[in-house]
């Protein structure tokens, strides 16, 4: 359930240059689930900053999250104390039960998939995974990856390759497909892929919980809140040049 | 426990606290954060005859102490808020709201006050002539006191509850304006909508929202605001509700020194869910060390 | 390093941060903190014929990222400033200067601006027409294009250097005065001063300026004055300067994309004294990261 | 000299219900004097908030202030890090040498008079002080009074004294004084008093380092800035209906 809560910094460390990885403490909410996200607020800034779940257990919530302006990198210097949260926004993915799926994640977009891909293989899922990066320094969760047991490839622009040329190469584009990332990457990867699946949006948001109305978009036939209806929603629905 | 309960033309408020329309959509998304009977009243979102889906994305932007929206009267009709979304309402809020109604022609603001109008729940009808973000009405009609008051009069024909107009700061005149509309039936004034204003991407120069302009709300333009109903205050007869980034319990005072009988919360409802039940308890503790026991001693207080 | 040299109507600066009108003296309270000659230029504070004290005090008051300010104009006349002020600045300073002329009526500001155009450091005319501290000129001036333009003239008659208006967004329509202006020689404009705006004493409940009303600037304000800026730079053929809020790199880029050549600084100049060479340092860093080696490749960005 | 950095907090203590005592450190003015001020920044507020020195060396400087309003109620929450900082504001003391002083102070307004009294003591002055509060449980530096080892007063306005009453009691009113405190308190001290004397006085500042010219004064010979050629004034110089 949504909860407007304070929460503790445990841990709030540097991945790679742009990247890091914050832990906060708390009553945090018990049924989360992945694909949520949270508004994180920064002292001195308005608006909260919606971070995705990489983590959670009862008592924490994990963010791995990229340097995108102002608000984030003031976000890296706070070592301890509490923020205020908005904690369990959104939806989160559907997960699938005994099915072979494709999980597919672009740079930062890949923080959210982590718990979905724990969830997935705990429904008895066959899932492959396909991450790609900008260029090798910019690497997430690869130990994670191996550590799951999950077979995985990972890609880089630099190298001239990408998320959508590896699904095709490796004839995966018939698994059902969870993905996040830059949405020219998932409207990409949606129009190559030839099975169903679900994609994880991002716009620029103003409450996080549905009240203002800032983030809703127009789906085929409804439109609905990426902060409340969303941020997930399936393939079939979306329109990406109302994301433009 | 100072009294709080203020009176807005014959309707009783518990608190001056409303959360402005557009930041607390019909009520029920604030139904996990807490007991929504804790407002005084609400105001709901902008209800237009039709429904609407507003701009494209991106409607939000963020700036020092405050934010920018271009949502552009997003909502699902009045026909639809009428049938579906105030029955919702009325199994969770025992009060009354303030329906504000928009439009883009003087028949629709007309017809979408009537239907609101004959609701239980509605106490007060909120005339937005004051939405910086849409073309051909909104704003263009809280500009100019003509069509200001051309629109009134016809919501007024139609009504029988109390009829309170939010203009917009973008007003040339703003002292002309609220006298035409205090003469012409206004029941009460909210000063006041959003500023214009924009912002710019870094890397592209261009603004962030596809609407090019949003509304500018929060702390930030809490002195303009305020300003202006100090400067309003003395010239009208009628309630004001005082509206322009107002987040603290010392913001409440200062509205309501000015010369606000009740204030609305925007900006301070989308960044602190939680800012009603904050600001009760802030208030409480704020009157009783000013030592006042009532908090209409303070309404117009600057004035006298 | 990427190029920050801008050219004023001929005027070459060195960086396109020039500290505004009042928020900077005559350049001398700085010295202690860093080499005046980083700037790319400066408005002295508004200066009109005869030495003014200003309005009584409280003259200052705090509002979320900004404040209020209403001095009113204080300065030690016109012919104090040409004779000692001037020559003290002088022996520090290499630059030229904005040289920011007030008055209270037409006559007044010819004579300021006649004297002031005289001084080798004045490298522009700074007309102030939007001063909301004082009553009976300043602002009054820059409400109207019909008197603003009468001022305009008057002081184009006697002067040899370009002449900057700067404006006020208390004037009722902006986009008409702006034109007027340039049709009738104004050589740049300055969008723009600050917003009229009040805060209340909580003890009390009455202003907390003696003046009651005070002017608002300082980063809350920002994406005010930068639509004003985005919406003029179409209009006119004729140099911008930005001034409203702007505090950091970010915000000069945002105001040159929005069409400004350059940007004046006010509050951040008060709350830190150090902010130009600040910006400076921050500016490269940021144009480095966006890949542009002339700043001058921004300037209108939005509307290209 | 007036210097604009960053110092940090050494200590942040609550001295009574409303009063506290702030150390800073850091790479102070060595030429610092009583009755100079600090403007402290206090993040997420924007003007900074004139502190008077009470006490200062080499490497710190020390500040007893009270909370006055938000800005001063959210310093008193900050226990450590930096603090942007404009040190050295303003003119100080004009300190007198081998003479019989009297030292006035009321409520906040003792705090910059600690310094001045060491000073006084160091130019071999004879100095007597009177201090004011509103009551026995807003006593401040009774301790360092004694230590001091000055002759010493202090008055309550809840058992009906004050300094002014206290001076003229003790037969005070021909030394030459030193005076801070409420405007209405050293503008009665002002007229009282038959000699000659200083008084540090205050208002709403902008900037602290005179280039605003928000709290500038006028004197009955001139005008001032109370930060810059103030905050400390000649007795005779003041017209008290110009600060009220």
């Amino acid at each position: 359930m949504l909860r407007a809560q304070k929460l503790t910094i445990k841990e709030n460390t540097q991945l790679n240059e742009n990247t890091f990885k914050l832990v906060l403490q708390g009553d945090v909410p018990q049924d989360l689930k992945p694909g949520q996200f949270a508004e994180v607020k920064v002292p001195g800034f308005s608006l909260g900053r919606p971070l995705s779940l990489n983590d959670f257990d009862q008592e924490s919530v994990t963010f791995v999250y990229r340097i995108a302006g102002k608000g984030t990198k003031e976000l890296t210097t706070l070592k301890e104390g509490e923020l205020d949260v908005i904690n369990g926004c959104g939806n989160g993915f559907t997960l699938k039960e005994n099915e072979h799926v494709l999980v597919v994640g672009g740079g930062i977009g890949t923080a959210p998939l982590l718990p979905l891909i724990r969830a997935l293989k705990e429904n008895n899922c066959k899932v492959d995974v396909i991450f790609g990066f900008r260029e090798r320094k910019e690497t997430l969760f690869e130990e994670e990856l191996k550590a799951l047991g999950v077979g995985f490839w990972i890609t880089y622009d630099s190298e001239g390759n990408n998320v959508v040329t590896k699904m095709l190469e490796l004839g995966k584009e018939d698994l059902y497909f969870y993905a996040c990332g830059p949405l020219p990457m998932m409207a990409a990867l949606t129009n190559a892929s030839k099975a169903s699946g679900q994609c994880s949006l991002e716009t620029r948001m103003g409450c996080g919980f549905g009240a203002c109305m800032g983030c809703s978009l127009q789906l085929k036939e409804r439109t609905a809140r990426i902060c409340k209806e969303g941020p997930v929603f399936a393939k079939e629905e979306i329109i990406w040049q109302n994301l433009k | 426990m100072a009294e709080l309960k203020v009176n807005l033309s014959g309707l009783e408020l518990k608190n001056p606290l409303i959360p402005a329309s557009g930041t607390f959509g019909y009520g029920l998304d604030f139904l996990d954060f807490f007991d929504v009977n804790e407002v005084g009243s609400f105001a709901i979102k902008g209800t237009t005859l039709n429904p609407r889906y507003g701009n494209p994305l991106p409607r939000i932007a963020e700036s020092p102490s405050g934010m920018l929206n271009a949502v552009g009267l997003q909502n699902p009709g009045v026909h639809e808020v009428v049938e579906k979304v105030l029955p919702e309402l009325r199994k969770v809020y025992m009060g009354k709201v303030l329906a504000n109604v928009s439009g883009f022609s003087v028949e629709e603001y007309r017809e979408c006050a009537r239907l609101l109008d004959q609701e239980e729940l509605t106490g007060i009808i909120e005339l937005n002539i004051s939405c910086p973000n849409v073309h051909g009405g909104g704003m263009s009609f809280g500009t100019d006191p003509a069509s200001a008051v051309e629109v009134l009069k016809a919501v007024k024909e139609v009504t029988t509850k109390p009829v309170y107009v939010k203009c917009t700061p973008q007003c040339p005149d703003l002292p002309e304006m609220c006298r035409k509309l205090e003469e012409n039936g206004a029941d009460g004034l909210v000063l006041l909508n959003t500023w214009l204003g924009t912002r710019l991407d870094l890397r592209t120069g261009k603004p962030i929202l596809k609407n090019i302009t949003g509304g500018v709300s929060g702390p930030g333009i809490f002195p303009l605001s305020l300003y202006r109903v100090y400067q309003i205050a003395p010239l009208v007869n009628i309630p004001i509700i005082g509206c322009g980034g107002v987040s603290s319990a010392s913001d409440v005072i200062e509205m309501m020194s000015a010369g606000a009988t009740a204030v609305e919360l925007g900006t301070a409802c989308l960044t602190d869910p939680l800012c009603v039940p904050r600001i009760l308890e802030d208030l409480q503790t704020l009157l009783k060390d000013l030592g006042i026991d009532d908090i209409n001693a303070i309404i117009g207080r600057a004035h006298k």
